[in-house]
């Protein structure tokens, strides 16, 4: 496991390793108690158009901008261009040239496209934004968008919003052992025991949004991720022992039982 | 004179500019994103741009998303 | 999931859910650092004859058992006879009627003796004794150890010291479908991520020593399990969303990019 | 994995390591086929009382019993003594002194009682029976059961008629390693795939029921079961080569790709 | 579960679902003996220089041709256009326009390039190639590959060579659910037991070296693949019973015990 | 006289045998197991036993089963 | 005369008690369990033991256990 | 003169076809892939080929593989 100590992205430095979406909250306040508890640093957003009728927009109010690094996705982009296209409005409306990239043409499972994905980290590179794919748990195009310049690489866990954990565990450890740049395992991660299970496998951080916005207590699933998310990297940092296939007895024989038989 | 807002239709007076319809939307530039016939409008630029019959404007803003 | 807000054995409450092991630590003083760091409020201990020429005793001066409640544990009883004998002296030297009743006749995976364990519950409840039995995760002896008057159940994970994590976990479900005391997952637990697994299912308590003993860091390592219990036991108070199969959007599709195609 | 190429169970040698449980089929003579198709030579049955508005039996006419050894179950006990009774009332209705022991007094999950059925199967070994006991994947109680003379063990891979497959894996590996009489892995085994998994990983043979019974085509899943057996069995055989964690190339480096460069 | 009676490729029909691949057997007799026993009609080579020291060709004579219609890969290619030479020096040596495209530039895990294979594919399926690509698990790719005129998908189910089973099951279970060209699992099946789980989760036929190649016995080893995928693939269409949390009674309830208490 | 068949209360001729019940039953003796009052009765006995009123009989045979 | 503790023979003075022994080794009876020829030994009885000939004592204390 | 067969060099005679250096090699062309200066040379075209100094000849056969 590569002992990276603090997790930079871009020369910015994070504390937390949990990051955080914020959509499917019941309410902007509900999202922004949660955010803050999270204890996280960095929350996604999407785009929409404005509604002309109703422009009034509560999630500026809630959320304390001063407190959290913005990273809005591309979501809904199907291919190379729209992602582009969706990447520098993004810029405009959040002005920050850190982007989620999210090509997703499947409408069923939201799985990445990684040859549009790989073409849109190109020329977002290009256009100088600092560029975080969300890809499948695919080794080698891991590496290539690190190539490409990529800030991260953001493989799944499961499908998005799917709670089911981290299914793609082999496939995320070969990630992790060739990576240059952090690692962030998104989607997919429903309970805590599910990040700190990726943490424990050696990733930087993990992005969670639905296990946290759908729970009946939004705040108190955040503050149980924030403190799996600790928990893991102290315990890769503390050095386990491994496994082992036999039991190791945690307690002394107690020979005096039979030695007077 | 006619232009299009966010797919919309929308009758406007010759000569109004982004910034004065944004006004009358009752809208902030800041935090918004708007595309002008497919182009970025920009802060800086965005003062200078005089709305056209015909064009088309986007304006978009960030939510809540994963 | 029984919704079970306090943890209580034999009417004594404890607020943290993790038991602590005091077995193979490089010293009394790491030991007794990584327990408190652990915030457990219960610690085992076994027994052994006292060293005539060093009688000398480093772990009473190590840990200040105003803190914690002891936990002796019949460790290396390979019968029903050998663990009631060996509960008596726990009683006698600990001052406590609780004892970990361990029966493991087989001396490569110390596995519990199903048949044994019942036997010597069955006696040591009669003595007075408040008994928490270590068993093989069997879902009809837990309800067996359950009627004969056992305060608790604690089913294993894996082998003791194995650090596997929780291979039993079908079984282990069903004992706490049916428990009608609080079930402990005792041994195996080997991460973080293993013991928020536990509780997150809804296990009442685990108990933890070699993965906390063998670390670099025990110290580390028994914060890391202690934030992960507190993290597994937030999630499932939280009211989770359970999982999907197909994915589900976190973001709003983001229409507006083909409408005007 | 023990090396045993002949599976002989009281002296009597099976060229079958599949049993087949002959429940919950939609007729006597589906049953029948299905049994036929499996290739099995061992069947298990259960008890019940004549019906004396309806006392003719489907079930004798559809099966040869020249082809097949019965094994009557103790399916209903609760305790020790209801299965001895029905062991001998078993025997009397067979005329085989072999029975599969089965004592589960949980009558959601249909979980054996370990204790209770050591007890029955001490009895009846006294009592001259052939004891094939249905047991929770517990190695110490597989041992005991063996000490008091059971002519097998058979560990659970799930509940019964579940179809789960083997989820007490790591249990069951332990008991195989153990175990000096044959292991045959019972309940909850629902695809080809878990009965290969099961003889792959050492069992002696594999009982099924309801995974034939209740398909759609009970005959063509028995013929599957069958070959899946004989396909892991000859797998083991073969001597397999292990797993590694790296790639292992299974064509020769192409060097001449790059050489003229 | 698509219900696809036949396996059909390019309009060529299979009776078989296995594919075999004829690396790493200690002789070209071993290797056609384990084919021959395998009951496979398609077998993947791979390319080499001919030693002109020693241009004897074992392998021609070993194999009888007129039985099997050859596959051969791109193996050692690392990006397109090594790949499209590679494939048409296949063409021109095995008289065939089939080919298995391998595009691996990682020497460790020697996992596929999803850009560089979809790239390959499309240029080759123009120069009239018959295309059958090795990827990752990756469900958008196999669908750009399929419409980019691919005759298969081959997903991975762990690294090459690595015997570690279906380590990519739920991706690969969404690219059945998805696919109109036969999917082929390919890479890192171990056992039967492994190859069964694929075809049972609906995969159309699996590839198989290594697992038979390094066996002890690679005959034993090839039937056992053969038998293994035949009983899978009449299991899913046996119409299987699926799985259930709790049990299902296998035999009927034996009320008479209790009546007369 | 009366006894209980099965759980089911049942009038018989004083004097029956538990061979002749069968008979009257319809029931073949080979593949039942046949309870006397708590007690197997073997194909050996059998014939010897005479039914006597208040008498319990179980008679069992095998089914389908796992 | 000698006694067995913790399984080592041992020379005692005649009359000497169980107490007086625990001070002879250095120990304190507290946190400590007693077994005097296989019975337990509480704190209350502990006095009033002289030690015999033959005896058999364990000497037996807590340490660190999972 | 000199060419380059499977990145060895080699003298031929001036002259010499390439199905005459694959007599001389003891090759069957069936069966074998030919890149001649990094093209295929097909099985027809085969016969019409003379190889010239400095000429490149790659002869590639298939084996087992995965």
């Amino acid at each position: 496991m590569r002992q990276q100590k603090k997790l930079v992205i871009d020369s910015i430095e994070f504390t937390s390793r949990l990051f955080i979406g914020t959509g499917k909250f019941a309410s902007a306040q509900a999202m922004a108690d949660a955010v803050l508890a999270s204890g996280s640093e960095l929350v996604t957003v999407a785009l929409r158009r404005v509604d002309l009728k109703n422009p009034h927009d509560p999630m500026l109010e809630a959320l304390d901008f001063s407190k959290y690094r913005l990273l809005p996705n591309t979501s809904g982009a199907r291919d190379a261009e729209e992602a582009v296209r969706l990447a520098k409005l993004a810029r405009a409306a959040t002005k920050t040239n850190w982007v989620k990239l999210e090509v997703t043409p499947d409408p069923y499972y939201l799985l990445p496209d990684p040859v549009e994905t790989l073409r849109a980290a190109e020329e977002l590179v290009k256009l100088g934004f600092v560029v975080l794919p969300y890809i499948n748990a695919d080794p080698v195009l891991a590496k290539r968008l690190e190539d490409a310049g990529c800030a991260t690489v953001m493989p799944l866990a499961a499908p998005i919003g799917s709670n089911r954990g981290l299914k793609t565990r082999d496939q995320v450890a070969i990630i992790i052992e060739n990576a240059g740049v952090p690692v962030v395992v998104d989607a997919g991660l429903g309970m805590p025991s599910h990040a700190a299970e990726a943490i424990e496998l050696g990733a930087d951080a993990v992005l969670v949004n639905t296990a946290i916005a759908i729970a009946e207590d939004p705040v108190a699933m955040a503050e149980a991720f924030k403190l799996a998310v600790i928990a893991a990297e102290k315990a890769r940092e503390a050095g386990p022992g491994g496994e082992s296939r036999l039991a190791r007895a945690s307690s002394p024989l107690t020979g005096f039982l039979r030695e007077n038989e | 004179m006619e232009i299009k807002v966010n797919g919309e239709p929308r009758r406007i007076e010759p000569g109004m500019t982004i910034v004065q319809l944004l006004g009358e939307l009752g809208l902030e530039p800041l935090h918004l994103a708007i595309e002008h016939n497919g182009d970025i409008v920009d802060e800086t630029s965005i003062a200078g741009i005089d709305l056209k019959a015909g064009d088309t404007l986007e304006i978009i803003r960030f939510v809540g998303g994963g």
